[in-house]
């Protein structure tokens, strides 16, 4: 196949390299991390909700890990906003697969949800439905 | 050594023993052997993990199915014979292969990590407490590293390491140090799976002798690539694992000097290693298999001894001459450019591994991009996880040597990093 | 049942699956495979002790080895990534096979033996403290009967033995009298490898659960021979090894209800179990890897689910079936004679497993001499001495009947008893 | 190969059913028994030495077992008497398995050889060579 790689068509290097929405927002209806132990990949995702409490409004993310990680976060900011949080949930890891463009290969299925997982996991600590201290994708 | 003067392995003659060195990857992973979309030839390099098995390993296994598989030590009947003699002089193959004495000393595992946990279990439970201290590197694979220190915890043992200086050599003055009249148990990895040190692990057992304390080398990436002597080393215990040196997978061997085996306590209970029980009480069968209760990995066994065959038959000077030459040659290449960090010693002594890491590309982004053209190496952690935080990484790619790889492949690789580079750039 | 409508076995066309059964025996024991002197057809009648394995699963194992073999869990490469989905998928494969809930369930050990250990050593020594105690029964196998006999007296617990009444059935009355708030673990064989009783497991466990016992189900000779269903029987644990069912050696698997190994502090340390790891501290990995320390058995693993499926494509009734007419016809046969003991239950409800004694000709003897006559059964104490003491013998024959064996070898082992009975008149 | 077997020629049946100086002897000069755990063979062997307490005059032996084993110390009871202790200890498994006249397969030889390791361990512990309690073979 020689240079290049199916799994990193210019989408994801372009996200990689020139990550949307990095960093961390300064007043987040909530925050959460996550890491994903094999790789070492870390993602802390920051949302902020609009009026209605439900709405994502905008989305932050920071963190450290493998090209496909970083990308996925980074494609999932601008993905959320307009998404109420049941939408939210209702993703699942097809839609970020999709999302990507690309086939990821098993092995590095977890790199690509670990943002999702976050951000799920986060807004799910938000509405009190459960009580973790990081999420963490096998 | 004479090393140098003895002729080189025949790689292209070697290669024909492996088969699976004529697949072509790429395609639909789902299905296991070769697939539709396959169409890039193998260049594996991650034998560190585990080496190929020839096709004479894989015969004797076959050959073991299909003509006098049974269950060994207790039948009289001629499978149950025959069995048993092939197994038991399995053991009696793998103590020559490091020079032991005979099969008392050769007990056999599932694999390293277990060889680690039966001296854990059965001398290190029954003989630590506090004040005693347990000494490792901290270049120790989890397989000793965790064992120890878990089993510390449980006896309320101390465990120390030995520090690994800048050049990622261990620092034997450090070792002096810490090795004193309280350390009863000395673990040292003969070779580094990370950094391809080489320890002098002759040296660390005097030391550890010198204050009564015994000595453990983890010898899974050393039985497998050089010639091993259990006497010259003066090693109370050594481990490796039957799949990274041409073996089957479920086999490992823990050596331990007779006297030692035999003053120890069993450490898994069952049929095979009793020899008599009553509803109170039971006493223990001879060495070896006092060590291994139940229905042995006989067909393994076998096969690991045939794995041994066919590493003499080549040579075990030979084989570290190959896998030396390989990755002096690796390390060379990888370093022509600055962005290349490789871990470990430089020069020409270290075992037949690189790992590496490559600015701004993350290793398990080099290994998926490296698999695109074909080539297997491994990337994360290697099971050394405090060494790699102490380098400052999480993880890096490694390519590792045997004796079917060749010069050509170590172009690729490089080529195939290059490649990434400029993805990534 | 509908057991008796099924289609029976087609025996004929299952022994071309095996090609040991073609072997001639009775030549130089030395060397294994055919020698020079076998001239006996082979009549196979030791499958309680290892079963013999189909070219399906031989061929399973050759084709890892020359395709995808490479380390699993931790691989991005294709190699890794192909044998470790194969090795991941062998775990729900085994699970379906006991109706366990998915591979979270289900660790693959070395054995039985060390299954029994793994919750011994894991559970049993955390847990278990003077006051409490743990039932047996007097009919278990050294794997369970030594390994909590010797944790019973590494922690205080009291071991207790559910008696064998004079048929050579479980006294049920008895296990409820012993089973009581201080019984911890229950330990039980499914069916006896020594009388061929079926035990009434799912009741014994009713009973611990009552107690707030755990029940551990030694499934070594029930998995392999009849359709076993983890949730049917209610059971904690449930251990079996792959070499009595039609896979290779070198595996075997602990079924735990996923509540309870998640509770489960981890047993062996090393590579693969770990999540996170520093110089003084570890965590662990999710169910099932947590037990599963170091390089896995990958190919004993993957040729395991490859037995399931050979034996699924069978019936596991139907082999219940078949196993159960050899045993009926077996005991029938042999007792025409007076100075024939056979041991265990009357009837027809056994597993398929006579063992048996003929006054005056010991054990070891028969044995020699029906393989004269090219059968092979198994003499000794069939790691059961204490159950041998009290049925006032040092050894038993055992014949054991498996897919591939038919009546005509029944009647082969009744002439050589017969001959062996007017050798020794 | 039918009817019969290589290993349990008349010679071996014959002593097995017919065993030789089979008993204890009143005035042994030394004792010794021993047992093959597998089997659960069981030995013991009384030995009278002449008056030079060198020479073998009378060697009795009782136990219980499968044939080989019975049949082995029966025909060493007879062979024993007229040699000293040194050519006793100089017996080998060869010596063993050449008396009893018939191939013994591997699983079989400790059946063959513990009357002979008792009879030599008994010499032993008389001559005060070794000091243990009972014989195994394994
Ligand atoms: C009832 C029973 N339990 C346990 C075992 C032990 O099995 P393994 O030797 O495979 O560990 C056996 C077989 O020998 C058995 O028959
Ligand atoms: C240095 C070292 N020690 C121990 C091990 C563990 O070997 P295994 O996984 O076969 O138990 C390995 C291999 O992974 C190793 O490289």
């Amino acid at each position: 196949m020689g240079m290049g790689s199916d799994m990193y068509r210019q989408q994801i290097l372009d996200h990689y390299k020139n990550p949307r929405n990095h960093g961390e927002l300064e007043d987040p209806t909530f925050t959460h991390t996550g890491e994903n132990p094999t790789c070492g990949d870390t993602i802390q995702v920051d949302v902020r909700l609009e009026d209605d409490g439900d709405t994502i409004e905008y989305v932050a993310f920071s963190g450290d890990g493998c090209a496909i990680s970083q990308a996925a976060a980074s494609l999932l900011t601008e993905e959320l906003p307009g998404k109420t949080l049941e939408e939210l949930q209702a993703m699942d890891r097809d839609d970020m697969i999709d999302m990507l463009g690309v086939d990821i290969s098993p092995m590095r299925i977890k790199c690509a949800v670990l943002a999702e997982k976050v951000a799920q996991d986060g807004a799910k600590i938000h509405t009190g439905e459960i009580e973790i201290e990081t999420t963490k994708t096998e | 050594m004479g090393v140098q003067e003895s002729e080189p392995l025949d790689v292209e003659r070697i290669r024909e023993d492996f088969p699976i060195l004529e697949r072509r990857v790429g395609g639909d992973v789902e299905s296991p052997g070769e697939g539709d979309g396959d169409d890039t030839p193998l260049i594996y390099l991650d034998n560190a993990a585990t080496s190929q098995t020839p096709d004479q390993v894989v015969d004797v296994i076959a050959d073991y199915y299909r003509s006098y598989n049974s269950n060994v030590h207790r039948g009289i009947h001629s499978l149950s014979q025959e069995a048993s003699v092939a197994y038991e002089q399995a053991h009696d193959r793998v103590a020559d292969f490091v020079n032991a004495d005979g099969r008392e000393e050769v007990v056999f595992t599932k694999n390293t990590t277990e060889a680690e946990n039966l001296v854990a279990y059965a001398w290190g439970l029954a003989e630590l407490g506090p004040g005693d201290e347990v000494v490792l590197t901290e270049m120790e694979h989890h397989a000793s590293l965790v064992t120890w220190q878990q089993i510390g915890k449980r006896t309320g043992a101390d465990v120390k390491y030995v520090r690994v200086d800048d050049e990622g050599r261990l620092d034997v003055d450090h070792a002096r140090e810490l090795i004193t009249d309280d350390t009863e148990m000395v673990s040292v990895v003969h070779v580094s799976n990370t950094l391809g040190t080489i320890n002098p692990v002759e040296e660390i057992a005097d030391v550890a002798h010198d204050h009564g304390a015994y000595v453990f080398v983890d010898g899974a990436q050393s039985v497998p690539n050089r010639p091993v002597d259990v006497k010259a080393m003066d090693a109370d215990f050594l481990a490796f694992s039957g799949h990274k040196m041409c073996g089957p997978t479920g086999i490992g061997v823990l050596y331990g000097k007779r006297e030692i085996l035999e003053e120890m306590q069993p450490y898994l209970y069952g049929g095979d290693m009793i020899r008599k029980v009553t509803f109170e009480d039971a006493t223990w069968e001879e060495l070896p298999w006092k060590f291994e209760a139940g229905t042995p990995n006989i067909a393994q066994g076998i096969a690991l001894a045939a794995a041994c065959d066919y590493l003499d038959d080549l040579g075990m000077d030979r084989v570290e001459t190959h896998e030396n030459q390989l990755a002096a040659y690796a390390y060379d290449r990888l370093t022509e450019h600055d962005d290349v960090t490789v871990y470990g010693p430089p020069g020409d002594e270290r075992g037949g591994l690189v790992a590496f890491n490559v600015d701004g590309v993350h290793a398990h982004d080099l290994s998926s991009i490296l698999n695109d053209s074909g080539i297997a190496i491994r990337a994360g952690d290697h099971c050394t996880q405090p060494l790699h935080d102490k380098l400052g990484t999480a993880a890096s790619a490694r390519a590792s040597f045997y004796v079917y790889n060749t010069r050509e492949e170590v172009d690729a690789l490089v080529e195939a990093v290059d490649e990434a580079r400029q993805l990534f750039a």
